[in-house]
């Protein structure tokens, strides 16, 4: 019987092997990323699994703040704007280099921008550069790239021209469509192979050493970066596992240092921990009505009373459990320099009361509707909270139906739907990335609803360079959608991560957004 | 082996004589009874589910959630408050009606093709397979989706058409069954008699060649009560809040180390079900079996 | 034809547990077999003359079955006693057996070559090419045509007279002391059945072994045996030298059988057209003669006890209480 | 004999070209498509996005061209999910990693099948049958997303001996092979059994024992190869399946194998990947089927293919 303890030493041996990993040294900081990213090209990228690595190794005009997401200097140093809030002006460092040694200059940018907005290149996101003069003009193939307002002023100036003011333009530079990429590097290897590794180019602090697909990105400290004193790890490690229950264990098991995406069955458990980090989140959970299918959701005294009749905070408390705000207004209350009206309210009696006069007392000859969500476990648990709290106290029936991600997609962008579960995550910190969604010819709007005077605040709001004047505006648009109520906000989303307790330098912010230039692992 | 013993030894089985002897036998196998009477018991609790079961699968009670098992919830409560015990037995309706329509389906696919494409052999046989090929190139999932496309939602239909689709395992078996049976000399002699091909096939080798098929069959039933989990999560099985045995293992998997009763008690009521059923399948094949008859 | 004895068989019974309760199909079974001598034994299906053979050689399945008393003493051994290992020793080399289906009866999936040696090199330690050389002259022996082809055959390429011809060189080769050959012609066609009874027959006298023919056909026993014992339900009816027995049979049974000698005209059949209904099936059956219900003779005496099997002065036995004799000593 | 197999090897081609012609047809008809995207993006974009890759054209001729850049330069195209990745490079990566994971949980399964399922038929109604048949029992009933949790819970975070995911060293494929065979384990267990039952009591098997053949000897020469023709039918398809990876395993144990590729690219609506690791499946498929008529013929000379 010594067969078992010597199998036992084996395996332990074995396994110390394996785990002290074949001679990775340094200091390196270990993160499930969740997905394997489609590409590391921030000019055609789109999710926040890509923008994780990107952001680490492609440096923009400016960078988010790690801790409150102010834009701070990146490869510019300083920024100025015209007084009409149309011309920004960036001053270069002189110092930025490639990790090939090539240096960074106000060229680098002006080619960027435009290989993002050439037809060729395909980007989804090249709109978000539409804001500048004739950019969407040259995506449509309606004027030739030096008409784009991108001006190279001289070789560390970058002057852009704008369409319209955006007087957030500096927090927008930081957004991947916005950063460099190596024209050398995509020159001599071809749009759609220079991001490979061994390839790849970076003027980040970071710069990517291996790609093994469905298995690991690492990246390694980029030595050429102009602020490499500051950068402390030797290593970052993006693994893409999907199974968020595995990653827990990985991360629980010494095998990360960073995890997001807790299963639900897990919150409890790990939010007493100190490593539990958590915080609110640039996104609202809500569902939207089809206001435009003849179904009596055409009516907005149903749908008010809808909204007024289910009970967001037991949906936070029970269901989010990450500490979800319940919604009161659509945009979430994170913007600095905005206040959104707080006009989502509950009041199951006169939820009642609308509903009667709508012509359904007590939910007498309700007709039969369907809640649709894209499967994912907490959209069914709310949908089935959210069924059963209609059913209590409006006294109406209503189905429930999951689909799978792109099938949803297809419902709900055809109309095909009378409820559908959404969720908005905004990509830059102002209300319009959220209000902007819901004017009639919006792609994004997929709900039937149209105001007009809705679409001329906004376009108001669009044009108006004084910030107070912009923000009183916006509010008065949210006011107008939110009394219409062709959507109904439920709940501000809430990030949780585990990061171990020994990672310095990583702070929850609301877009998710985590450079990795000063973190540090304390072995 | 002594010849009273075995009367018939080598003498083909005939349909009616078999079946009331192997009723008969396999009343005498506790085991195999035993299994057959838990897989009536779990009918008749899911036929009787609306009356039996002590809350309704949807009665949502927020605050209760993840409760551990009591009196008054013996399998513990759900993350929405819902009562467990209660969600197991309404399960029982779709996971039973799923594992029995599409096994059944399955099977009388499956057995015909395979009998017939072994024992023509030839051509036959190979065109036969090499479609039972074409149909295992594509994968399950897309028949789903294909079949969700001509169906629509139609729920039972769907089983039928999924029942439709898994039958080529059992094909194979059978054949290979029906080609090493076909050469016995009882199949000659039945054949000499002018026995039709078809009676040959289905009175003659099949019930000989059952053994095997009906512990592949009992095999398959739990395969497809879970992979009526994926269709839900597709979007294609049961909508919520009515919910099914694969649904509950399915939810309760990432509860294992912080609410295990959410998956403890769905995965031991299919395992409960699963060893009746593998009993009650070696049962009938020990009693279908001609030449088994003194085993007790 | 005073010879030494190969096998001493006494009380052998042996039972098999069915769901009906426990059958006796061997009842206290006692006969000797000598060198060179041919017996026959001689039974319906169910008269226990197979279970027999195969509780002598060790072969009945267990469960259900078991042999419960009795001894059989080979070469100064009990084979009834034997630890397995001993037994399995003997079998295939010292005893061997010819089944009665040469279709079932021999491997499927193996060719003739390896079922042939495989004994002889698991007994006799030869190697394989010597082993097949002796298989080869086997298969010739047994009036297989061409048989350095035949024997790299699969059973199932033969035609069933040629694999019972298998059958008995497979029994045949180890050269052994004695050789159970159980119905070895009655799967086979008529006209097929007379030459293999020949060739045993050949080869028996050529040998010098000693031979258990086991079948239901008195006719088959006639040209072949020297002794013959009829059985009925588990136990013996009658033991005779076959002259005797034909000439003047003692057990009504015995009389019934020869009365019911198929005509070689006549498609052959298990059916007694002498005797009236079928034999019991031997579960839990009461203190009588087993044939009393079907015989002619019967009397009160016949149902009330069991007759005991009786030696006579001329060495012949008989179990009846009212032989076709008279009953004389 | 070789005739057949010659005839046997063409017949599957025109079930490849059925196959791959239908699958084409298929993944276009569901709904949703690789560049719908939650956040609408404007039409011009799309049509961008849509000709780079000749979504923009009629469907037969998108089909000529993938078929045909298949059959003459063995290209199946660019992946339209990950960016500058051809499906060749996906499928060449994860393919070997599928094949191995697959390969030793098969091996496992057979070799512990063969072993269990021989002790339960040898043993019957005796302790070891009970025992291993439970086994088995569990092995089928439990579903793959629980065994794979609960091996990661035992050996990675109790008992500290393996890791939980991951890919790269010796220990990292014990998990997901062990996981991956254990149902496959049961089914082979249960299936010789049953053939074994079936074959032990056969006519031939006394025939061996009256030549005096220790059982060892009738169970591997005799009995074996007849026992073995249901599991050879149940392991070909199983084959294909095991060794094109599982994508509940991959995804638990973050095995970076084809099952992955396959569910993420049915998600992402990656038409190529997806008709890609299709077709790798149906290769190995149909030549899993054709080993099995092979071995039929092996296992059993009765059968002929003429």
């Amino acid at each position: 019987m010594k067969i078992l303890p010597t199998a036992l030493a084996v395996f332990a041996a074995l396994s110390a092997l394996s785990c002290s990993g074949g001679g990775d040294k340094g200091m390196a900081f270990r993160y499930n990323n969740g997905t394997e990213p489609q590409t590391l090209d921030p000019a055609v990228m789109t999710g926040i699994p890509e923008m994780r690595i990107v952001q680490q190794m492609f440096e923009g005009l400016c960078e988010y703040d790690p801790k409150d997401l102010h834009a701070v200097p990146g490869v510019a140093e300083s920024w100025s704007v015209s007084p009409d809030g149309l011309t920004w002006t960036f001053r270069l460092r002189t110092n930025s280099r490639w990790s090939d040694g090539t240096p960074v200059d106000a060229e680098t940018f002006r080619w960027s921008w435009l290989r993002i907005l050439s037809p060729d290149t395909a980007s989804e996101y090249a709109y978000e550069l539409w804001c500048i003069k004739n950019a969407e003009k040259f995506t449509k193939k309606q004027t030739n790239a030096d008409a784009v307002g991108v001006i190279a002023k001289d070789r560390f100036t970058l002057a852009v021209k704008l369409a319209y003011p955006v007087p957030f333009f500096p927090s927008l530079v930081c957004h991947h469509p916005f950063r460099p990429t190596p024209r050398q590097a995509v020159d001599k290897y071809g749009g759609d192979q220079w991001f490979k590794a061994g390839k790849l180019v970076a003027n980040g602090p970071f710069v990517l050493t291996v790609w093994k697909p469905k298995d690991r990105i690492v990246l390694k400290k980029n030595t050429n970066y102009w602020d490499a004193a500051k950068v402390a790890l030797d290593r970052v490690e993006f693994y893409p596992v999907e199974d968020s229950a595995s990653a827990l264990e990985m991360y629980l098991n010494g095998e990360l240092d960073g995890v997001d995406g807790i299963p639900s069955e897990r919150i409890d458990q790990m939010k007493k921990r100190p490593d539990f980090l958590t915080g609110p989140f640039f996104g609202t959970y809500y569902y939207r009505f089809n206001v435009k299918t003849p179904t009596v959701l055409t009516n907005a005294l149903v749908r008010r009373a809808l909204s007024l009749s289910i009970d967001r905070a037991q949906i936070c408390e029970y269901i989010g459990k990450l500490g979800q705000k319940p919604s009161l207004s659509f945009t979430p209350p994170l913007i600095p320099g905005y206040r959104p009206p707080e006009l989502v309210k509950e009041d199951a009696a006169l939820a009642k009361k609308l509903l009667a006069r709508a012509g359904y007392p007590d939910g007498k000859g309700f007709p039969s509707l369907t809640i649709l969500y894209n499967t994912l476990e907490d959209n069914r648990k709310i949908a089935e909270a959210i069924q059963q709290m209609w059913k209590k106290n409006l006294g109406i029936d209503v189905a429930i139906e999951n689909q799978e991600w792109k099938v949803y997609l297809q419902k709900v962008s055809s109309l095909d739907y009378n409820i559908a579960r959404a969720g908005w995550i905004g990509d830059y910190a102002d209300p319009m990335t959220f209000l902007d969604m819901f004017t009639a010819d919006s792609g994004n709007n997929q709900s039937g609803w149209a105001s007009p005077a809705y679409d001329a605040l906004l376009d108001r709001a669009k044009a108006e360079p004084d910030a107070g004047k912009r923000s009183a505006l916006m509010r008065e648009a949210e006011t107008i959608l939110l009394t219409d109520c062709p959507i109904m906000p439920i709940y501000t989303y809430v990030r949780a991560m585990m990061i171990a307790t020994n990672v310095q330098g990583i702070y929850d912010n609301f877009l998710d957004m985590h450079p990795l230039k000063e973190v540090r692992v304390v072995r | 082996m002594s010849d009273n013993v075995k009367p018939s030894e080598n003498t083909p089985v005939k349909g009616n004589s078999l079946m009331r002897d192997a009723i008969r036998r396999l009343g005498k196998n506790k085991l195999a009874v035993a299994g057959g009477i838990a897989i009536v018991f779990f009918i008749l609790v899911a036929l009787l589910a609306p009356w039996i079961a002590p809350y309704r699968y949807d009665a949502i009670d927020l605050p209760n959630q993840y409760l551990s098992p009591s009196w008054h919830h013996p399998f513990g409560t759900d993350s929405l408050g819902r009562d467990m015990f209660s969600r197991v037995i309404w399960g029982s309706r779709v996971s039973l009606a799923i594992g029995f329509v599409t096994a059944a389906v399955a099977l009388a696919i499956g057995v015909t093709w395979g009998a017939v494409a072994g024992f023509a052999g030839g051509k036959l046989d190979q065109a036969m397979m090499r479609f039972a090929d074409v149909l295992y190139g594509l994968p399950f999932m897309f028949f789903v989706i294909l079949l969700m496309v001509i169906f629509g939602r139609s729920f039972y239909m769907l089983f039928i058409g999924i029942g439709a689709v898994s039958w080529m395992t059992l094909a194979r078996i059978t054949r290979g069954q029906i080609m090493s049976l076909k050469n016995n000399e009882y199949v000659e002699a039945a054949r000499s008699l002018g026995a039709s091909p078809f009676r040959i096939v289905f009175r003659h080798l099949l019930p000989n060649a059952l053994g095997p098929i009906i512990v592949y069959v009992t095999l398959t039933i739990p395969g497809i009560m879970l992979d009526e989990a994926f269709l839900s999560f597709l979007g294609l099985g049961v909508q919520a809040p009515m919910t099914s045995w694969g649904l509950l293992a399915s939810d309760g998997k990432n509860a294992i180390t912080s609410y295990p009763w959410l998956i403890l008690f769905p995965a031991l009521t299919l395992s409960v079900v699963l060893f009746s059923l593998n009993f009650l399948g070696e049962g009938l094949r020990d009693a279908l079996d001609p030449s088994s008859r003194n085993r007790s | 034809m005073e010879n030494e004895t190969v096998l001493r068989v006494s009380g052998l019974r042996t039972e098999f547990r069915t769901d009906d309760g426990i059958l006796t199909a061997v009842n206290g079974v006692s006969f000797d077999i000598a060198a060179g001598e041919t017996l026959g034994i001689v039974g319906e299906s169910g008269s226990g003359k197979s279970a027999t053979c195969l509780s002598v050689m060790g072969l009945v399945p267990s469960p259900p079955g078991r042999v419960v008393s009795g001894s059989a003493i080979f070469d100064g051994r009990d084979l009834l006693n034997l630890p397995p290992e001993e037994l399995r020793q003997l079998r295939g080399k010292e005893i061997t057996m010819i089944f009665q289906d040469p279709m079932t009866s021999l491997n499927p999936f193996l060719r003739i070559s390896t079922q042939l040696t495989e004994h002889l090199v698991l007994h006799e330690r030869i190697p394989k090419k010597e082993a097949l050389e002796r298989a080869v002259e086997m298969l010739r022996r047994v009036g297989i045509p061409e048989p350095e082809k035949k024997i790299l055959r699969y059973p199932h390429e033969l035609s069933g007279g040629m694999r019972q011809r298998v059958m008995i060189a497979m029994a045949l080769l180890p050269r052994p002391r004695l050789v159970f050959a159980d119905e070895p012609t009655t799967a086979l066609d008529v006209s097929v059945q007379a030459q293999i009874l020949e060739l045993l027959r050949e080869r028996k006298a050529e040998m010098g072994l000693s031979l258990v023919l086991v079948t239901h056909n008195l006719g088959v026993v006639a040209g072949l045996a020297d002794r013959v014992i009829v059985m009925y339900a588990g136990m013996i009816a009658e033991d005779a030298p076959v002259s005797l027995l034909f000439a003047r049979p003692l057990h009504p049974y015995t009389r019934g059988l020869l009365d019911s000698l198929p005509d070689p005209e006549k498609p052959r059949g298990n059916e007694l057209a002498g005797i009236a209904g079928t034999p019991p099936v031997p579960i839990a059956l009461p203190d009588a003669c087993p044939f009393a219900p079907r015989c002619f003779r019967a009397a009160d005496v016949c149902r009330a006890k069991t007759p005991q099997l009786e030696t006579r002065h001329d060495g012949t036995r008989v179990a009846c209480w009212f032989p076709l004799d008279g009953g004389a000593v | 004999m070789l005739k057949f197999l010659a005839a046997r090897f063409l017949s599957t081609i025109p079930t490849v070209f059925i196959i791959m012609t239908m699958i084409f047809f298929v993944i276009r008809a569901v709904p949703g498509g690789p560049f719908d995207t939650e956040k609408k993006i404007p039409d011009a974009l799309k049509q961008n996005i849509e000709r780079k890759y000749h979504l923009d054209e009629s469907l037969p001729r998108q089909y000529l061209r993938w078929l045909g850049d298949i059959t003459f330069r063995f290209d199946l195209g660019p992946s339209f999910h990950y960016r500058g990745w051809s499906v060749n490079d996906l499928i060449a990566q994860s393919l070997p990693v599928s094949l191995l994971v697959g390969t030793l949980a098969l091996l496992l399964a057979l070799v512990f099948g063969l072993v269990f399922g021989s002790v339960s038929a040898l043993r019957q109604n005796g302790f070891w049958d009970y025992l291993l048949m439970t086994f088995s029992v569990f092995g089928i009933s439990l579903p793959l997303f629980l065994i794979a949790p609960l091996l990661i819970l035992l050996f990675a975070r109790l008992l500290h001996l393996l890791p939980v995911g991951g890919w790269g060293g010796p220990l990292n494929l014990i998990i997901p092979a062990v996981t991956l065979a254990l149902p496959y384990t049961a089914y082979v267990a249960r299936l010789t059994k049953a053939g074994l039952l079936d074959q032990l009591r056969r006519d031939y098997v006394v025939t061996a024992r009256a030549k005096g053949l220790p059982e060892t000897t009738i169970l591997t020469r005799h009995v074996l190869r007849g026992s073995l023709i249901p599991v050879v039918s149940f392991l070909g398809p199983a084959y294909a399946g095991i060794v094109t990876g599982s994508m509940v395993v991959e995804q638990i144990c973050n095995v970076p194998g084809m099952g992955r590729d396959f569910v993420q690219a049915a998600f992402n609506r990656d038409y190529t990947l997806i008709a890609g690791v299709l077709l790798v499946y149906s290769l190995l498929l149909v030549a899993a089927n054709f080993l099995v008529d092979v071995l039929y013929a092996a296992l059993d000379p009765r059968i002929q293919y003429r």
